[in-house]
């Protein structure tokens, strides 16, 4: 049975597994804790596979399908590893209104994905969000977790190339 | 005990139980509401909306299936745009997806297409989707297709309230929302499917079906209704 | 009374919607005396004709010369009828709306991987529509006889209806699907 | 804390502030932050220091001032002068001329007067003029004794009245009277009771919440806390989007903060009132702002509503008696309580008392956040507050109430904001969203955007919202390339009405007005798409266009 502990996932036993678990106990294994439980195993491990999935289900004694329906529901859970760059193009009405399309289909065309997509060799995700909140300053892109204000396609396409420049020039 | 309620379900006086929905007092005083994501004996839903009634004074309309009655209130089941909107619910149901009755296993007694039939649903205003979801064979007895799935929830919830294991459940939202077993594991390696039966029993239409049986000889839609009865009187 | 000028058309389907038309048995011989059919696959005549009074269609629209001659039919006829469930919503016919690149899929299956002499799609087959279509995705369709096939009782009831010149009611008489 | 130790606080702490001859808050909110305030703030810092007015000079790292297209903004006071677009290089001069030199630097000030005449800051009245970090800052300000009052002088049914008298109605969206709700979930059975703070902004384009949480988190705190008093809890969440970092971090220090001054936590002001707060994260679904999504979300689920009723004030989280509130709402109450509720109700209009935060966006000359008074025309807050249009480019329409408001044309800008007028033209108060759009923006476009927008965040419980919104969409997404005809506006309205008639929440019941609305107020556009198979604003029909970039 999934629930019945003792069973190993394949969640490996390091300093996140050890935060994660504390995270858990500091909720008394609750099982209303699960958004927030999610929460942290998405920040320790940068996003939530079945493993980590199972192992949460089973800590909190909730069934696997109900973990799995809440951690797909809500947009910002991650289940698949994410590339090495992030570019986040806010997708807001202030920014599509001012042409955010634009600098989404620029980077879509550019570096060969589709929104929601990494490159197949993991180097970068194109992520659409709904609002940053940065709206007077539209349309805003973000690279790396560094907000481009009234973003040009141009604009954004330089920073994602320095930002996976460098990462070649440490590479070498 | 709780207090008798009075009301009235197109214009007939009828007593229902405090605390009962519009669709369970009319049903038992003889009352026919359609409904599809309503099952007797599991909590309510409130999805398909295709048991939406009116009530005088309001301008709106309700889901007759989760909405209790009250003393004095006049329901109306049949009016023209009640008619519209039911008919626009299976519409809406019957292009979300591939509904090709010809090829599906549940042709002749499937809620789906029985209600189209009932409502004048001979063609639809809207492009139908061709969604192509893999058919899950995996286990020995039964076999889901989630292209025929209309997102009621029966299944889910009687595997929950009913068999007790909460196996299914809604991965995603909206539009994208599909029934899985566990972590969207294919269902023959379902670790906590019991293989009950009573999911398949339940479904409305032919997702969920017992391999090589027709579908009128699986479809007990009475099953779980009995069983909760049953577990009530021990 | 002058005659209606009856036609019948098959696009994409398997004729079981003809052959339950024909299974109206006698009363077949009624609505002969009562139509002409000017146009069927079931009679020989080349070119869809004008000032058609009722069409009966079955089939849904599958390449461009049906797509071509459906808005002819469309053009020439008082009266539209989506006659079976491939003509009404694409039923079987559209099933490989689901398969990416379902036209180039289904012709290989029929020509190349179930062929077992000349193995090769035929330069005389028309070339397929992306997407099968129904009626009423591409012309106005002014009434719809579900069924697959919709049975001989409900087309002889509709034809009536239209032959009097009413508007027919299918509600609950017929089969979805 | 004792009553008498925030008095003389309070008397400390404005002592101190009025010490200083000049202050300067530099907005390090994160309309700002991103745009290099902090290194802004510490160069106001080095500047003071290097000309030796520290003593005479104040900097504050405040919220924000909603200028937001300013950024970084920083506003000198006395006299409050508003700086835009300050470097640390400009922030050396404005201390040079401005604090030294007794003399503002005009090329640096921004211009439009009418941005802040036409204003009236309630609930914003603290926003760029405190530091949110720091509790003393509120208290200086008045801060926390609007709960004093109420817990010391005050019975919970007297806070209730007062609040029901100013007429004090949800600026969630649904304008629900807020003492009436309250009255709810204090009559109700069971306990405990608990109340929940809606931070759920989750509209694209709206993000008059998340400021507010970040330039005065105390004000929300605070007005829960008088909330809970009323009602009778003693247990609140602030249910807060996860995509608000800093806002997040804001109200995390504000709790703690108000915890060890004594304002949260066991027998505030040495009273049996005990309120503690915690703070929820939302995890990216607009649905969840829903009252009854929110409950399912807290309660660590699927953020998918449920039918009403029960309503949450008889049965919300865990069953128990629930008020939930937006912050906007809860940081109305603490002025309400002080200035009295016929104060609060001679503001706005008759049936619409008080003010409304608007976010402010689009093609508009001066876009951010305001705060104007009930009962204010549109023609008001997009020409005189916005500045109206670019030069050479002409107004076309504004959108109300966020992605499922209504866009309302030139001829309806006299209409003043209230709850009635905007629902009655197709609009909605909603959470706030203006936005503008000009010539260059095409509805049908605009329409299938918002459309779009609600398929993707419609939680797909209900047939209307899941199957019929994407229905709408892809209609519509025919539309922009010139596929239908103009027969099929009959059948998208008939559609529109399921929708909106038969969805189960909120969201499915709102979702058709941006299409419905342009149907009626903008139709010759749909016309031209489908019959002369163009469009008027050059943006469909595979031009790139995207709607005019500046």
């Amino acid at each position: 049975m999934p629930n019945s502990g003792g069973q190993q996932t394949g969640v490996k036993s390091d300093r996140r597994l050890q935060m994660l678990e504390a995270a858990i106990k500091q909720h008394q294994y609750s099982k209303d804790a699960l958004l927030e439980i999610l929460h942290t195993a998405q920040e320790l491990y940068g996003y939530l596979d079945k493993d980590l999935l199972q192992h949460i289900s089973r800590q909190l004694r909730l069934p696997p399908s109900h973990v799995y329906g809440v951690a797909t529901f809500y947009n910002l859970f991650k289940l698949k590893k994410p590339g090495m760059h992030v570019v986040t193009v806010c997708m807001g009405t202030a920014c599509y209104v001012k042409g955010a399309e634009n600098i989404v289909s620029t980077i879509e065309r550019e570096f060969n994905l589709k929104r929601g997509g990494t490159t197949s060799d993991g180097r970068l995700s194109l992520f659409v969000t709904r609002c940053i909140g940065a709206c007077a300053m539209a349309p805003n892109a973000i690279v790396d977790g560094e907000v481009i204000g009234k973003a040009t396609p141009e604009d954004v396409l330089r920073k994602v190339k320095s930002a996976m420049g460098a990462e070649m020039v440490e590479a070498r | 005990m709780s207090k008798p309620v009075e009301l009235t379900i197109d214009g007939k006086k009828v007593t229902a139980k405090e605390g009962e929905t519009i669709l369970e007092a009319a049903r038992r005083n003889g009352l026919y509401i359609p409904a599809l994501c309503y099952l007797e004996g599991v909590s309510s839903f409130g999805g398909c909306r295709v048991c939406v009634v009116e009530l005088k004074g309001s301008p709106r309309v309700f889901a007759s299936c989760v909405t209790p009655v009250t003393g004095g209130m006049e329901v109306v089941t049949d009016s023209e745009k009640l008619r519209r909107y039911r008919r626009w619910a299976v519409e809406l149901l019957l292009a979300e997806r591939p509904h090709v009755c010809s090829v599906c296993v549940a042709n002749g007694s499937c809620e789906l297409q029985q209600l189209a039939t009932e409502l004048g649903v001979d063609h639809l205003r809207v492009d139908r989707e061709w969604t192509d979801y893999e058919v899950d064979l995996t286990h020995e007895r039964f076999a889901y297709d989630p292209n025929r799935c209309i997102l009621c929830t029966r299944c889910i919830r009687v595997c929950d309230e009913v068999e007790g294991v909460h196996t299914l459940d809604l991965m995603l939202r909206g539009k994208n929302s599909k029934v899985i077993f566990d972590l969207d594991e294919n269902w023959g390696f379902s670790r906590s499917c019991t293989s009950c039966g009573k999911c398949s029993a339940s479904c409305p239409v032919g997702a969920l079906y017992v391999k090589g049986k027709p579908l009128s000889e699986v479809k007990k839609k009475d099953l779980v209704s009995f069983i909760m009865e049953r577990r009530s009187e021990k | 009374m002058a005659k209606i000028r009856l036609a019948t058309v098959w696009l994409s389907g398997c004729s079981g919607c003809h052959m339950s038309f024909l299974d109206q048995d006698e009363k077949i011989l009624e609505l002969a005396g009562k139509a002409e059919l000017v146009y069927s696959p079931i009679a020989d005549v080349k070119d869809f004709p004008e000032n058609v009074d009722v069409t009966l269609v079955e089939g849904a629209v599958g390449n461009e010369e049906q797509l071509q001659l459906l808005k002819k039919i469309r053009r020439n006829s008082r009266i539209l009828v989506a006659l079976g469930d491939c003509a009404v919503n694409g039923n079987v016919t559209a099933l490989r709306n689901s398969l990416r690149n379902g036209d180039e899929e289904v012709l290989k299956r029929a020509y190349v991987e179930n062929a077992s002499l000349n193995q090769g799609v035929p330069e005389q087959v028309p070339r397929l529509l992306k997407r099968v279509l129904a009626l009423n995705e591409v012309v106005k369709v002014d009434v719809y006889v579900p069924g697959c096939p919709p049975n001989a009782e409900l087309i002889s009831q509709v034809l009536n209806e239209l032959l009097e010149g009413r508007a027919p009611v299918l509600e609950g008489r017929f089969k979805y699907g | 804390m004792k009553p008498d130790e925030l008095r003389s606080l309070a008397q400390k702490e404005s002592e101190l502030r009025k010490s200083y001859r000049y202050r300067i808050n530099v907005c390090c909110s994160s309309g700002c932050m991103p745009f290099g305030s902090l290194k802004v703030l510490s160069a106001f810092k080095d500047a003071v220091r290097e000309f030796g007015v520290e003593e005479e000079c104040y900097v504050a790292r405040t919220g924000c001032v909603g200028t937001c297209s300013l950024a970084p903004a920083v506003l000198v006071e006395p006299g409050d002068y508003l700086y835009q677009n300050v470097t640390p290089e400009k922030a050396r001069e404005i201390v040079k001329e401005h604090i030294v030199g007794g003399r503002p630097v005009k090329s640096m000030l921004y211009g439009n007067e009418a941005f802040f005449k036409k204003q009236l800051r309630i609930v914003l009245r603290n926003a760029g003029k405190i530091d949110p970090l720091r509790i003393e800052d509120y208290i200086a300000v008045g801060g926390y004794y609007a709960l004093l009052k109420a817990l010391t002088r005050m019975t919970p049914q007297g806070v209730i009245e007062e609040v029901a008298l100013s007429g004090l109605k949800g600026r969630g969206g649904a304008g629900f009277l807020t003492g009436l709700k309250w009255r709810y979930v204090a009559r109700a059975p069971g306990s405990p009771k608990y109340v929940i703070a809606n931070l759920d902004e989750g509209d694209p384009g709206v993000f008059a919440n998340r400021t507010l949480a970040e330039a005065d988190p105390h004000a929300i705190l605070e007005g829960m806390a008088i909330a809970a008093y009323a009602v009778g809890s003693q247990k609140g969440y602030i249910y807060v989007r996860s995509e608000y970092p800093l806002a997040v971090q804001t109200l995390k220090k504000a709790i703690e903060a108000a915890r060890s001054m004594g304002v949260l936590g066991d027998n505030i002001f040495e009273t049996s009132f005990s309120f503690d707060v915690e703070l929820r994260l939302g995890a990216g679904a607009f649905v969840a702002g829903e009252e009854t999504a929110i409950l399912a979300s807290i309660e660590g689920r699927r953020a998918m509503p449920r039918p009403r009723p029960p309503y949450p004030a008889q049965s919300g989280l865990w069953g128990k008696p629930t008020l939930i509130n937006n912050v906007e709402t809860l940081a109305n109450v603490p002025v309400i309580l002080l200035k009295g509720s016929e104060w609060f109700s001679s503001i706005g209009s008759k049936n619409c008392t008080g003010t409304k935060c608007f976010s402010l966006t689009g093609k508009v000359n001066n876009p951010g956040l305001i705060e104007v008074p009930m009962g204010i025309t549109l023609r008001e807050v997009v020409f005189d507050i916005g500045g109206g249009v670019a030069p050479g480019r002409r107004f076309k329409a504004v959108q109300v109430g966020g992605p499922s408001g209504g866009f309302l044309p030139e001829q309806l800008l006299d209409l003043p904001i209230d709850y009635e007028s905007l629902t009655k033209a197709g609009a909605i108060m909603g959470s706030g969203g203006i936005v503008v759009l000009d010539d260059t923006s095409c509805m049908v476009d605009t329409a299938k955007f918002f459309t779009e927008f609600c398929v993707d965040e419609s939680c797909g419980k209900c047939t209307p919202c899941r199957a019929g919104l994407y229905k709408l969409y892809k209609v519509l997404d025919g539309f922009t390339r010139g596929e239908g005809s103009v027969e099929d506006f009959s059948k998208v309205e008939e559609l529109c009405e399921f929708i909106k008639e038969a969805s189960l929440c909120g969201l499915g019941q709102t979702a058709p007005n941006p299409t419905l609305t342009t149907l009626r107020y903008f139709r010759d556009e749909y016309i031209a798409h489908l019959v002369e198979k163009r469009c008027p604003a050059g943006k469909c029909f595979g031009n790139s266009g995207g709607g005019g970039v500046e």
